[in-house]
């Protein structure tokens, strides 16, 4: 037996011995661990799963075992994530900072910040939020305004970010900070930032959104210190390591999905359900608008197993991967549009006894889609993207039109 | 035939979009809202509504009415409509009242419609049995007994049904399609169980179950089995009233929307210089003329006893019905992530436009019952 | 009886007594008679009320007597026009030149072109043709390349022009040429020239369209000779006056759209004739959608009537004017796809036996329905305007977007 | 499943689109209809396709074919579709060709299947009656007589149905939905009348009138009375290949539309450069890439004998119609005015889209016959 396949067998042992069986399968919201100085357990094997994949430094497989992670090889670590699949387990708890400020840390971090920030990482004892997004840069991210201002030996940071997820919940965040104000071009004069959300100043207050409440978060920084050891890869170098982690998302988002049961509502059961017998023309000419809709979602999975296949053949996916977003998004919106079309007042519920659980979902559900086709691009970022990188066509030359 | 406001419906609308800016603001609805208010409206506004006469613009004068008729009632509903003032007039005046003035004896009127006009009662009609608006089936039975009636089943979205003084409701008194008769039930009848149903658009909608509610002869409202082409009548008042509201607020809507466009500045522009954003503005631009043409045929219609009144009626309903899903959703999509916040009003004015797009039949519902429009030409 | 209610009894009187019973109501395409040096009547009754028009000056009622013109006060005019639709007589013949030219010739001509000029006119025997879009110059009409060089006594002119209606059949042209290639903006260098389309070196060629041959020339211009008689207002200053121009356009349109009877296809009764029972789901769900075409045309025609009644009340109705062209245009588009939906194969038809004579009808109008979103102001233009004149959306600064 | 094309299918793919480029490109197209030839393609074409073994692709070697199924095929129906090429592979091979791989006796094989592959023979099949696809509802009667049958009728939108050397005609044989039955009718039988239907995309679509129409017993593709099922695969693979054809047609005009949109100057910037613009064309690539997963889909399902092959055709048919429907409309708009003369090639790719779209059912059609794709998720 070759090395790799006896990790393999070793591997899958150790998974089948370690990996509690109410922990195999997806989770339903609410139901995943998510790490840092807080972490709760809903139950006993939650505390299991979380201590020994810890242990044996599996939060980050990959990860050298200098910071706490696992040391395994590229194609250990690939061996690995298959036999975690395989036995569909959980992963022993959610966190952003292994996601996606890890790897950028690993490449661009001093031997000092590795030190210091990776291992608590990899110990789950650091609960990790994003600061981004500010409320004068949604698309335009350049924009930010949030301040470092150089003190000697500290930056105090004032601003305020927006659309942290958990950002009340979390113990560190990264973020981009503007530390120079004067270069003509607003990218250049970005920071990339940690800091502790417990420090004196930092307020994360969560946002009520149309949906009602909601895991989104303003954060205010009131003449926050930050020590200087803090600052990430070269000062207004931030903009390059911004891109770098936000390329991470996309596989951290899928990661997620993947394992979170998220409530989906489908639309022609739900239809079904209350058009039984669609008789009149309208209701016949609403399923006719459903199953369209439902067709073109047939479609959009079809399309995702197709992306998988070329990707695999080592075809150019670049202009498949563009539309994916975009279309997933609007395709949700269009669903639960139906649906409150076919449900009448039963898909307008907000709260008490007179509407099911699964009615009130479908409500909150529908609202918060209108989220999905703004947040993380927007419809019409993304559809600038296809226009320009995959068809390529012009932008509109310096002057403009007339 | 006219589809415009002459000069003193003009005035009216002047009156009417003061009042309700200044008295009832958008605000207003949000503090409703955030105290959890189950009546939905403001007692002491309502009482100024009634001050100003607005109870009484579409009765006749025989009935203590102006006769102002349903296109200065437009006017108060579209300018409602523009901050999300919250009211009885819909539930009471238009519904409950067209019924009665057109149907309800001189006992009737004089113990319910003066009293409403007046301000000092109001009633809630009970219409709606499944999801979605279908008075083409209502199953709620009213039998006879010897000494009335009784009724039984259940009713939902009953608009401003939580502590009304009396429901008008509709029930089946004999199998035919058109079977169905109209009877009052006053508050406090026994066997009669008020809940709400709390919506998105935080208003006063309530479920009604009745359960062998023994009822008076007195309190049938004009003849036995002959109570739908009442009811028709009044719901086609209300859903014209419905299309002004939710026009008004598609209109103040899309208003506030440019606003953004014009000032939000995202890459070093404003945001509504992308012509993207633009031509889809100028769509909505175009949907809204349509919409308000539709409308005020309605309108018209009414007051005219045009015998096409109820098909145009269903084009105004289907058409803002459309144009307000459209406009609703574009105001989210365009104010970005903080149009999905709470501490906008956009979220305000889509949860009540959604509402009022139900409300007496969606557009699925119109498109249908407006066809009709269609084989004259 | 005042002097006005005289004139309006003599008039009625006149009309009742000359305009031919057989041409009053709307003519089928193809039945109106176009004024010019080749001028055809179909019939006697035609070349009657043609004649006895032109005899009264009233081919162009309001212009002054000295050029043939009817000399009638505005008054007079207004009750003329208003008798003639009470009659519903149709026009004695169509002219772009009176309709479109001549009120600029009117305002900006020399003395000598309104006697050389507009007296045929008034006469009926010049038809005139419009020479503005040229292949490179559509929506951007400012861009035209046609050039007219200054040779002492005469201009040389050189280029093409495109979508010259009945350029073939038309004895005068007034067209916009460069005069000017110098000057930084390009509406600054345009001057409006009339010329003779029988002149050597005009050659105009019937355009093929997808629909099939059409009424619309591409003219070339090789080496032609044009006096300077000819210039109509300053040199280089055409811009302003293809404006005007432009502003008859409209009003010229819709007056040849009251007595034109354009072959109207009602999409009910033609969708009722191809789907008489709409039985399965999706034949119900495309009479939905049908009904919701036709109703949306229901509610443009409450709009025009809303238009009318505010003009005269007096209000602005910019707003809505604004919006007339792109929803009829738009509209009538869709509704032939809504008749090419119901009638697969039937709408499909190009020529021969096989078709009826409406189906092939049906077919063309179809394809040319595709014309009526492009010309005279396309679909975008529109919505360019609307958002910008209406909606007082910002344009694009300098320097554009990143 | 693999919803891409393998290495043999795309070394097809590449051969057929070299070869429709230099022999048969949009020009050819032109040339026949100006010249109005009824036939509607090139015999010396057909002949060079033949002996590439296109007419042999998805036959069994048992038969003499080259068992390289229905995505080999499609790749050649995309290449066509990219050049508006005309050729009676759809008719002949593929509709025609299945109906005598499927249900042909030894004998009927011989004389018709062998020569088509070789490409002496051409069948065109007879379905259609009304002015759309309805399979369901066929109409023309065959009956018992004592040589055989008779058959009368009429049949429309034979695809090459004019200078075929027979048609394979469907018949009611029995009363029952699906009681039909399929038969040869060799050209030059008494009673046959054929002409040509003019369609806007210049092919060679004919009118079957059978007046009497005398066939043998041997003319009798398998069973009585069931010809449905045959009827249906030759339908469901004919579907699939017009919607590869379609697509290929599609993705070739929206390229051009790029083209235009990067070099065509109006306001002193290309047009390509509006926002407006953008989005629409972005909007189309996100549908062509949806449709090409359902054509591969619906390719590979036949390939698979998958039991919801005709599901998933169908799938592929509406999406691939709908997007055609659009794709063709916007390449018109956004090339302007020149987009509506004949000069350019768009005019006739919107036509031959257009019956494309019509040709074995519409998006309405199997956007119903899809729908029980949906209960099994």
């Amino acid at each position: 037996m070759s090395a790799i396949e006896t990790f393999r067998a070793e591997t899958r042992a150790w998974l089948e011995a370690n990996c509690p069986e109410s922990l195999r399968g997806p989770a339903a919201a609410g139901e995943l661990v998510w790490g840092g100085s807080q972490v709760e357990f809903a139950n006993e094997d939650q505390r299991l799963w979380f201590e020994r994949m810890r242990d044996r430094g599996w939060f980050c497989p990959a990860w050298p075992e200098a910071y706490g992670g696992g040391g395994l090889a590229a194609e250990e670590d690939a061996v690995l994530q298959k036999e975690l699949k395989r036995l569909r387990c959980r992963p022993p708890q959610i966190n952003l900072g292994i996601w996606m400020l890890g790897p950028v840390l690993l490449e661009f971090g001093t031997e000092e910040q590795k030190q210091r920030l990776l291992t608590p990482m990899t110990r789950g004892e650091v609960r990790w939020c994003q600061g981004f997004s500010e409320p004068n840069a949604g698309s335009d991210l350049a924009n930010i305004r949030t301040t470092a201002v150089d003190e000697g030996d500290h930056f105090v940071v004032n601003g305020s970010k927006i659309w942290t997820s958990y950002g009340d919940k979390s113990d560190w965040m990264y973020a981009l900070v503007r530390t120079d104000n004067s270069s003509p071009k607003k990218q250049e004069g970005i920071s990339l930032l940690v800091l502790d959300m417990h420090a004196e100043g930092v307020d994360a207050r969560p946002i009520d959104l149309i949906s009602g409440k909601s895991s989104f978060c303003e954060v205010f920084f009131d003449n926050v210190k930050v020590s200087k050891d803090n600052l990430i890869g070269p000062l207004n170098g931030g903009w390059t390591l911004a891109k770098r982690l936000l390329q991470h998302e996309r596989s951290a988002m899928s990661k997620f999905g993947e394992f979170s049961l998220p409530t989906h509502f489908d639309l022609m059961s739900i239809l079904g359900k209350y058009l039984p017998d669609a008789e009149t023309p309208s209701d016949i000419a609403l399923r006719a608008r459903a199953q369209a809709a439902a067709l073109d979602e047939h479609a959009y999975n079809l399309t995702v197993q197709r992306m998988g296949e070329a990707a695999r053949a080592g075809q150019d996916v670049s202009g498949i991967a563009s539309i994916m977003k975009l279309v997933h998004s609007e395709q949700e919106k269009q669903k639960f549009e139906l649906l409150v079309d076919a449900m009448g007042h039963r898909a307008l519920g907000w709260d008490g006894d007179e509407f099911s659980e699964q009615e009130l979902g479908i409500s909150k559900a529908w609202l918060l889609s209108y989220t999905q086709t703004i947040a993380g691009g927007s419809s019409e970022v993304q559809l600038n993207v296809i226009a320009k990188r995959v068809l390529e066509l012009p932008d509109a030359p310096k002057g403009g039109a007339k | 035939m006219s589809l415009i406001y002459n000069e003193e419906q003009r005035m009216l609308l002047d009156t009417a979009q003061e009042f309700f800016a200044e008295r009832s603001p958008v605000s207003a609805l949000r503090a409703l809202r955030d105290r959890n208010d189950a009546l939905g409206f403001e007692p002491a506004l309502w009482q100024e509504m009634t001050e100003l006469g607005w109870t009484a613009i579409a009765f006749p004068e025989a009935l203590g009415g102006l006769e102002f008729g349903y296109k200065g009632m437009g006017t108060v509903f579209e300018s409602a409509g523009r901050y999300l003032s919250a009211s009885p007039l819909l539930s009471s005046v238009v519904l409950c009242g067209s019924v009665l003035e057109q149907g309800g004896s001189e006992a009737q009127q004089n113990e319910w419609l003066a009293e409403m006009i007046a301000g000092s009662k109001r009633l809630a009609l009970a219409v709606d049995e499944g999801a979605r608006h279908n008075p083409e089936r209502i199953a709620l039975a009213a039998t006879r007994t010897e000494q009335g009636f009784e009724l039984s089943g259940d009713k939902v979205m009953v608009v401003d049904g939580l502590g009304a003084d009396g429901w008008i409701v509709a029930a089946r008194t004999s199998a035919a399609a058109d079977g169905v008769s109209l009877f009052i039930v006053p508050a406090g009848a026994e066997g009669v169980a008020v809940s709400r149903q709390n919506l998105i658009d935080s208003r006063n909608t309530a479920r009604l179950r009745l359960n062998q509610v023994q009822v008076a002869p007195e309190q049938l409202i004009g003849e036995l089995g002959q109570g739908n082409a009442l009811l028709q009548t009044a719901l086609d008042r209300g859903r014209a009233c419905i299309a002004a509201e939710l026009q008004g607020a598609c209109e103040e809507l899309f208003k506030t929307t440019l606003d953004y466009l014009r000032t939000r500045v995202q890459f070093d522009v404003p945001i509504g210089s992308f012509q993207a954003l633009q031509h889809r503005a100028a769509w909505i631009h175009v949907d809204l003329e349509l919409a308000r043409s539709s409308l005020m045929a309605a309108l018209d219609a009414i007051d005219r006893g045009d015998e096409q009144a109820a098909q145009l009626v269903s084009l105004a309903k289907w058409k803002v019905g459309q144009v307000a899903d459209k406009v609703s959703n574009e105001a989210v999509q365009m104010h970005g992530g903080i149009g999905v916040t709470d501490e906008l009003d956009v979220g305000l004015y889509f949860k009540r436009i959604r509402v009022l797009q139900a409300l007496l039949g969606d557009a699925d519902y119109h498109l249908n019952r407006a066809a009709p429009l269609l084989e004259e030409t």
